[in-house]
């Protein structure tokens, strides 16, 4: 049944409800509105053994590997864009430090149609993609079929549908109708192929008004709204703030080393919750 | 009259061989960094009308600056439309109404086919990369695919490690059996030359030498055994308003 | 190779260029922003042998099929809306009148997946649809595709994609690029599955400005845009006109009688083109 | 104290027993007509929270009007949200996120299977109808369905002459069988009374007459051996605030 309650509750209270050990959790935005604060309070709240899916793992997701949140990662490309590599992702791939990682990977074009499959409550989505790559050799969630009219072949990836999507907005509403704008990302989908959403916004308003090239998000295929100003920082929040390119730029010297990380990590887990 | 002497980089004179290779009116699949300075460059200089596409949606953006990352909001902000990421893969890039598109890697082997996820073995790789991104798909479905890359021995190899996006396949023929639509790499750009692939065999040999490269440079840097076409051209050196244009632009918050 | 040519042409010209006898041709508008006047020319135009597509074929299908345009009718619902029958689109079908028509049917989902399907440039969509209904019976470009990972059978429809897609817009600047909002229908999608694209605007602007929930087409897709006002009348277009109802109402008459079609017929022809 | 006589209509009493079966914050795929009606008589009445959303894209609509077509611009500008057609069936409908549906046709059957699509053979139909439009999806996909259309011999059939939405098939376990996901009509409201499908059979069943009509009358409007449930009701009368919000309501442009 559409849910009517607005649920605009605390962060800490909206992971601690939604985000449970051993979830599939999708943190998305699109190196635009990365929901980094909701990611510290996953990391803060020790969550383990998560599934973590995202197009684009970069810092958040490093972080979260890093703090030993996840036994396995979904994704389509992972680095730090324009600064260099994945320093945790990379030493819990190599050396199962601080947990042994999985991974399952696609292409952006997989990914982004695995959501929409899920967004549309189908168990795969047709693409043309993978051919001649060496992809599907490692991945079991890419297959084939045949068009039934043409005899075509062409590649499947299975549906995405996270038990948590986490994504953050510009704002919402008092009855918990979310909006963001400029650029779109994968959000939408990944918040209708979830079982349970989660969003967190820079400010609460009393009227959405309509925006140019806005998404307005209904309340009642949200579970919670939770308001963390500069819950994207250090990306972007367009209309709020740039990316802080330094903190991509420092990430790399903390990231390197597991030392520099802990401390990193210590500060991070005695920070108060938003 | 005096005459002042232009000094470039290796890289500015990949950048802006990458430019020349826009023409006005196309449509071009941009990424981040060379490609989109390249791409700007054009769009700058001899292509007004040049239609930049940004995987993270953005159709028609006209930057004033370049930007810092795919999420930059100068992209959205200076777009003629901003659509998801799945249509801009699905109703854009798929269907084949791209006509150019940038990439590069790690690793490119004599066919063209490239590697941006693992050196090595993919479960115990010597180095993990990012991944695949968007650029299968951009080497599947652009009616033409532009490489840039650095020519060094170690990235220009007989056959790559892993193929992330598919360029030639092994040879001739093999992009139309695995049902790509897009020619595939028409050009591969380096800070040495340029190399196209022999429509005989589909082998990237060497076309065009950067001016004061040598071809002794461009085979000590390449791991196959690189034919030159008989009708090897010398690029153009930077122009000086090629060059002003180039270090002109600015990249947002830099 | 993106067009960058801006193709602005008056109606009558556009239609000569783009149209041409025995094409595929889907007229779309989801009941506003229907391409009356553009449906009209082709019918001064006197184009024959046509296969027609569109969800809704309405009053100007009607029209098209009793000037005897069509040969095939590819729709999912066929009605004068709010109103009653088509009675022109009755005639041919019962009575060949003025010429047999074919029909090809199918949901509105089928009909839409078929466009995103065309669009996305694949051959086939799939959906959950049609399972137990008569409808695969009769139409065969509905099929069924099997899940690689879940086994499941759903619904597969074949792609569209028409010769030409003529649809209305709001405005186009002098690039030629075209914005339409309100409702928007499957018109991108029709005019991204199309081979050829024709858009009538209202009006051309020096600059699109930005608007809430408008979808902007570039000119790079669409073949020639033709300035219309008033070419979706009588039925809306959105910040410009509401329907007509009374023309609707009179059309039930106007149609009944191939005489009085006939005579109405007679009239449009007569009348010049835009 | 005075006492006014209130009278009714046989329509407006579905169009009331309709709204009363919408329950506060429901999502509710509507229809134009009489479904459209019910669901704003419901939203102004006791379902203030009914998520209304039209298959032309509009999701939580909230119109100080009744729309006059599918394509009416009311159905925007009150909207919260509105989508493209392709968008509203695949994101919205087809994922079963939609509580209820409303449907109607020139046939239902014993197992509420509904025909809008041909009277008589397809291929020579007697009388040719609109067809599918979106029926099909939201019978097959819809959490539940409320039939409603006026109950008449020729209409009310043993078995209908085209399946074009999917009620309960032939009987029980068949929904699950065809794998669609939604419980399909779980009321039929017509103008005499409702029907219901039995548990044990999925058949139609009557389960409540309007005020003044008689069982002898439904079944006189029946095409099968309709049964009477044990526990039949009477539907209340329409309240005085029912019909004045009703006939209150007016039509764009009307």
């Amino acid at each position: 049944m559409a849910k009517i309650v607005p649920k605009i509750i605390p962060l800490a209270q909206a992971v601690s409800d939604l985000v449970h050990d051993g979830d599939t959790v999708a943190l998305e935005g699109f190196t635009h509105l990365i929901p980094f604060a909701a990611g510290h309070e996953i990391i803060r709240q020790r969550r383990r053994r998560l599934t973590l899916v995202r197009m684009t793992p970069d810092l958040i997701y490093d972080q979260m590997i890093g703090a030993g949140c996840a036994a396995r990662l979904v994704f389509s490309w992972g680095g730090n864009p324009g600064v260099g590599s994945l320093h945790r992702m990379r030493d819990a791939l190599a050396a199962g430090w601080p947990e042994p990682l999985q991974i399952e990977e696609h292409s952006h074009a997989g990914m982004a149609n695995r959501y929409v499959a899920g967004a549309s409550g189908l168990p795969f989505a047709v693409l043309r993609g993978y051919s001649g790559t060496d992809l599907p050799l490692h991945t079991d969630t890419i297959s084939t079929v045949t068009c039934p009219f043409t005899g075509e072949e062409l590649a499947a990836v299975k549906a995405l549908n996270p038990d948590v999507t986490v994504v953050h907005a510009q704002r919402a509403d008092r009855a918990g109708n979310v909006q963001l704008w400029g650029l779109l990302g994968v959000q939408k989908e990944a918040v209708l192929a979830a079982r349970r959403a989660l969003v967190t916004v820079e400010e609460i308003v009393d009227e959405l008004t309509p925006l140019p090239g806005a998404v307005v998000l209904p309340a009642w295929v949200i579970e919670a709204v939770s308001v963390v100003p500069g819950g994207a920082a250090p990306s972007y929040a367009h209309g709020y703030y740039d990316r802080d390119n330094a903190a991509y730029r420092a990430w790399d010297t903390i990231s390197r080393d597991r030392e520099t990380f802990g401390g990193w990590l210590t500060s991070l887990q005695e920070g108060s919750s938003s | 009259m005096t005459t002042t002497e232009i000094t470039w980089t290796a890289d500015e004179m990949m950048s802006v061989a990458a430019s020349r290779a826009l023409r006005d009116g196309q449509s071009c699949f941009v990424g981040i960094g060379l490609p989109s300075a390249a791409a700007n460059l054009a769009r700058r200089l001899h292509a007004p009308d040049l239609v930049l596409i940004y995987e993270s949606g953005t159709i028609g953006t006209e930057p004033d600056e370049l930007p810092l990352s795919i999420g930059d909001g100068i992209l959205a902000e200076s777009a003629l439309s901003v659509v998801s990421v799945p249509e801009i893969f699905n109703y854009w890039l798929q269907p084949g109404r791209i006509d150019v598109g940038f990439l590069s890697g790690a690793q490119i082997d004599r066919f063209g086919n490239i590697n941006t996820t693992v050196i090595g073995e993919y479960d115990e790789p010597d180095v993990r990369l990012p991944g695949s991104g968007g650029a299968p798909e951009i080497a599947a479905s652009c009616r033409e695919v532009i490489v840039v890359m650095r020519q060094r021995l170690r990235a220009f190899v007989a056959s790559v490690d892993f193929v992330t996006s598919v360029g030639h396949g092994s040879g001739p023929g093999d992009r139309r059996r695995l049902g790509l639509r897009g020619a595939g790499p028409v050009r591969v750009i380096t800070d040495l030359g340029v190399l196209e692939p022999d429509p005989a065999t589909a082998e990237l040999v060497l076309t065009a030498l950067h001016t004061g490269i040598t071809v002794e440079q461009a085979r000590a840097e390449t791991g196959w055994e690189l034919e030159i076409s008989p009708d090897l051209m010398t690029t153009a050196p930077p122009g000086a308003d090629e060059l002003e244009t180039l270090r002109g632009m600015r990249t947002v918050g830099g």
